[in-house]
């Protein structure tokens, strides 16, 4: 479990922990550098960059103008030439601007040209509904990017793994999608106080063990899913729950293992349903688990809507703890 | 606003268009009202966001007043109008209710969008107000499109493009330029340059700052106009309709203004001085300017602008009312809607 | 089945077939029109739109420069006003530039406008790999439009159906995102000689029954399947064909009934398997067929890698007969 | 090709510019191989088309062939370029093996990207040749990232990159333009202006044909050249080149110049008159013009050029061979080059 670490810790929010892996790994490497909208004198619009300006000036911490599209092209260009961008979008809805070249120019290229030209890049940026922003502005992304090789796909939930994790993708010669979570900014977390944190991309955690059940979430979603899980263990049934991590590539295995255990499996994921990470854990349990398994897998996704404004339903849309606990239920009890 | 200012002196001489309203006080007067009625709206909103009842986020246009009532008042009912996610204003302009443009902004189910569009997302296609858009640029080919339909069906009508000076560096809206200019579309594209995109100076996200030129690369004409000036604003947009009515295809108005507020609620806005904030607020308030020239030409006395501040004051706490007090969608709507049964 | 019809029939291509749609669609309704990149003079890149400018003139069959970002806001500006258009990509590779006004202009309108602005909408072109194109110019984006609430998908196979579909997207007032496939284009079908030939969208075809597994698949797959069904045939499995026509809303009935009798599925699906509409089959039928099942369901997807273009290369990433037949084996002798 | 004709006459003054050649015999038989390797490499890669042994796209540079020499013989090795799907010839000039390109259009292991890239996605970041994009438009902020790059290490050279006139239209081009103006990018935009987009000509899908200044609205400076003319197009190549070295930021040149095939090997190019291209072939040929300076100035005599031909021909056999010789990729390809490990 990497709730508790062998090594002193410190608390700090997810935004301090992204600023800290940012400014360490700009200081290990003059090659990696931070640009984005506001990212500068602004300090970041949700001031995950606080301090970045000061620190290493405009030249490695740069303001872009509106034009997703093309600051996104030139982080790409920047690191065909060796260069390590990471690139901020303000929000991950504004990358759909931007995804032909993330898409085209990044994820495809190394293979296009057989193996000669890496892309050392990370995107990142908050992913997945925030408060009250509505429709445009609350797209989860994680399954359309987790679709596509060439591609890695981060999502945190700790400041610990927010910060080891965006260490370990700076350093990827790889692109690398950093889907973070604005609620989750101002959450409180110990982190390690190890001289070089890092935590290896491709790796689940299991954050609760339990017998029963196995519940997989990613990013804010794994708070729900540990209050699902303590909520039910009032009731008698005990949860693992594994928070992935890493969505590309996905940690089979650690999923697999647990659900040899618990036999039983709930995937919650932020996302719309179809097509969603969570259904491809369905897949792959399916695939790879299908005689442990003692009740179908059972996906607790956002509600196949766009996000609404509204606060009632903003809420009904998204995956809750209520909901997490129904569905292990019904899983428990099947047939 | 150094620049808006230095802008607003050299065209001070056109100061004798004020003369040609002397003779329409009660156009004066609508405009004075619908400025207000903005001001008072948007005061309203930043209250009920103070007070949680409005979330996310919440873009105010208070100091823009002038371009929307202005360009409005040149423009026809028939024309229709798109803008960004600060589209308050825009709305109340093309006779939407304050109610339940407020109901909206609250999350209710009398709101345009029944709650589920919020502040940044309501259309009415009946008042020909097609958005409130979130995505910065997408609203110009939109709007392009609306150009196009209009021009598809042969009407005479005109798409008011509204967007902001950060929104003018979107590849998009270049995009749409192209077309609008080789199909010689029916688009009025006004920029609203309030100096400002979030934290950025227009200065530091443009290499051209002279947003009216932006056109060039793709032959289109475009002006600057004193955004402040009500008046100013109106007779540039009625220029530019007529222009565009007359089938000379698309035209850009720069219109330099300013936003007092932060870009959203939650923006302290420390990319600007306070002084400069004050500058403009004291020497170039379009409501104060319109005040004065309703006063000073004896078009309206204090008493009647009282009545108007009152009036206003009554609409915007009664739209207050019907946001507060409408329910939210509750549980049947959250899966209606996601498609139109054909 | 819809293999055979019950009126006269016409021999034609899917080019045709799609043509015809446009056509019949564009005299009835004055409101419909076509654009997008040599849609007019040149009849189309791939010569779908042949003839139409002469019948309709430059009013109605518009050529865009190339600019598919703004020209698909225009469409959805000109649908906001009630216009009905026909918006080609050249291909759907390219419909990356204008992503997000498909998904945050388009599909989300409706609903953020409280059920008030409908976007009758097409957007049509060729989808996924078509002849050693290369991983930018194939790759098959059904899974993330499917992904999409408010958009509604739709992937044909025969000319009879391509007809059919194209002619209800139009009507449709949603918008459709109607996945065309380059090589299919040049294949010829029986084509009904009905008056109005149309196609309910959200239904899926048997095109061959059979009782001891189901293979779904859409598009050219579909031929893929049948060809591997007619090996399996001779193997003494009996294979029945879904051909899933319509991937959102998915036929999920059609699914399980054929499951519920046959309890094996092969799901045949062109796109990368991560997050895939094959993912999405298993992730539905574990949950609505599960004790029907005597397999995991197996998925045959494209390869995991950027489209290759060497010709060898390229046949290995794509899901070919023998690779079905191979799942479907696995399948059908599952212990 | 009238706008590329007109243009030239209006610049046929400018000849004598030639006369600075005189002193380089050397250079301009370099120039007159280099062209030919392009063309006879086009020619052999439609006939190997032909054969069904290269497959999908092949876009032919053939009429364009003194745009990339002579800009490519202003420019350093230093520098870096980028350009699109049309790239066989940049790949060439660049220094890269015929041999191994053409592999590459073959799809065999050879290529420069093991086959795996085709036509229009290859690179070699050894000569600095950074590819090689199938997507319109999209390799201009990338070579915008380049010189973002050689600014970021405080290099001297400047990214070339390489676009159409169909290409032009695309958005990001603009904001590829504004950041590069906005930031003083070392960058040399080249318009290649072919006079179409496939079947589109200029003129049906721009409001602003004269490319050059499509920089206009972001401040950023053109000039046309007749691309038909090596020497030309390298003279203007150096005084652009030396103006960005200088530090004065990005520029834009449009080259005027003319494909004589279709857009790609399937196109029948029937929106174009047979006439239109045998008159750019017959008075415009970039090849026979040098051809024609050698042999006037008497810089060279037939024979030469005659070994020149037989020497390139004999490079260009030798390609093919090597093309159609190489082995195919073959399964332990399939899955690798997705990851780079770390
Ligand atoms: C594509 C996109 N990128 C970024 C944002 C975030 N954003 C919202 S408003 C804004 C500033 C826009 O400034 P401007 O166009 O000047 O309009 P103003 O807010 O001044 O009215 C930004 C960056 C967005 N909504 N969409
Ligand atoms: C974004 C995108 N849209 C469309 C295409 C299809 N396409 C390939 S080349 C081309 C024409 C480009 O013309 P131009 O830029 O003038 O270059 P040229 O082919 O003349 O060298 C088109 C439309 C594409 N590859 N990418
Ligand atoms: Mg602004
Ligand atoms: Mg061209």
């Amino acid at each position: 479990m990497g709730n508790s670490f062998s090594t002193d810790v410190t608390k700090m929010t997810v935004r301090e922990a992204l600023r800290d892996a940012i400014a360490e790994e700009m200081r290990l490497d003059p090659d990696v550098f931070l640009m984005g909208e506001e990212v500068a004198e602004y300090q970041g619009a949700y001031k995950v960059s606080q301090g970045l300006l000061d620190e290493f000036g405009k030249g490695r911490v740069i303001d872009t103008p509106i034009t997703e599209h093309a600051f996104t092209g030139i982080g790409i260009g920047a690191a065909y030439q060796g260069l390590k961008p990471i690139v901020e979008f303000m929000t991950f809805n504004f990358a759909m601007q931007a995804i032909d070249q993330i898409v085209n120019s990044a994820a495809k290229t190394l293979y296009m040209s057989g193996g000669q030209m890496s892309v050392p890049i990370v995107f990142r940026g908050p992913n997945g509904s925030a408060s009250r922003v509505a429709a445009q502005h609350s797209q989860n992304f994680a399954s359309w990017y987790a679709h596509v090789p060439g591609l890695k796909v981060v999502a945190p939930y700790t400041a610990a793994d927010a910060k080891g994790l965006l260490k370990s993708a700076v350093r990827d010669p790889n692109p690398v999608m950093f889907l973070e979570n604005e609620i989750l900014y101002g959450h409180t977390f110990d982190v390690p106080n190890a001289e070089d944190w890092t935590v290896q991309l491709g790796k689940a955690n299991v954050v609760r063990t339990g017998k029963d059940v196995t519940i997989v979430a990613y990013s804010i979603t794994v708070a729900r899913a540990l209050e699902a899980a303590h909520k039910l263990s009032n009731q008698g049934i005990e949860a693992e729950v594994i928070d992935l991590r890493s969505l590309r590539p996905l940690d089979v295995e650690a999923i697999v293992e647990s659900v040899s255990r618990t036999h039983r499996l709930v995937a919650v994921d932020e996302c719309w349903p179809v097509c969603s990470i969570a259904s491809e854990i369905c897949a792959i349990v399916m695939e790879r688990a299908f005689d442990d398994l003692d009740a179908p897998v059972a996906r607790v996704n956002g509600k196949d809507v766009p996000m609404p404004y509204a606060e009632d339903l903003e809420r009904m849309a998204q995956p809750q703890s209520e909901d997490i606990v129904e569905a292990v239920k019904s899983t428990c009890y099947f047939n | 606003m150094s620049d808006a200012a230095s802008y607003k002196r050299r065209r001070s001489r056109k100061k004798k268009l004020n003369k040609a309203a002397d003779r329409k006080p009660l156009e004066l007067l609508k405009y004075y009202r619908q400025m207000l009625l903005i001001r008072r709206f948007e005061e309203k909103a930043g209250q009920l966001y103070g007070m949680g009842l409005i979330g996310g986020f919440c873009h105010l246009y208070i100091g823009q007043e002038a371009v929307v009532v202005g360009l409005q008042a040149a423009a026809g009912s028939n024309d229709c109008v798109i803008t960004t996610y600060r589209d308050h204003a825009h709305m109340l302009v093309c006779g939407m209710e304050p109610g339940r443009v407020m109901a909206e902004l609250t999350g209710r189910v009398n709101g345009y969008s029944k709650g589920k569009g919020g502040s940044m997302h309501m259309f009415s296609k009946e008042s020909n107000f097609f958005g409130g858009h979130g995505i910065v640029g997408a609203n110009v080919p939109l709007g392009t499109g609306l150009a196009f339909s209009l021009k598809y069906r042969k009407s005479d009508a005109v798409a008011l493009i509204y967007f902001g000076d950060g929104a003018a560096n979107q590849g998009q809206v270049y995009e749409a330029f192209n077309m609008a200019a080789l199909w010689q579309l029916p688009a009025l594209y006004v920029i609203e340059n309030n100096q400002y995109a979030m934290g950025t100076s227009l200065k530091r996200s443009s290499a051209q700052t002279r947003l009216s030129k932006r056109g060039v690369s793709f032959g289109i004409l475009g002006e600057q106009v004193n955004g402040m000036d009500v008046l100013a604003v109106k007779k540039a947009g009625a220029e530019a309709l007529k222009r565009i009515r007359e089938g000379k295809g698309p035209f850009i108005l720069e219109m330099m203004t300013y936003r007092y507020r932060g870009h959203s609620m939650s923006d302290p806005a420390k990319y600007r001085s306070r002084q400069e904030v004050d500058d403009v607020r004291a020497g170039h308030d379009p409501i104060d300017n319109i005040r004065e020239v309703l006063l000073k030409r004896s078009m309206a006395d204090e008493d009647e602008l009282l009545s108007i501040d009152k009036e206003v004051k009554l609409v915007i706490s009664e739209a207050a009312k019907v946001a507060q007090n409408s329910d939210t969608p509750g549980r049947s709507e959250l899966f209606r809607d996601v498609y139109l049964s054909d």
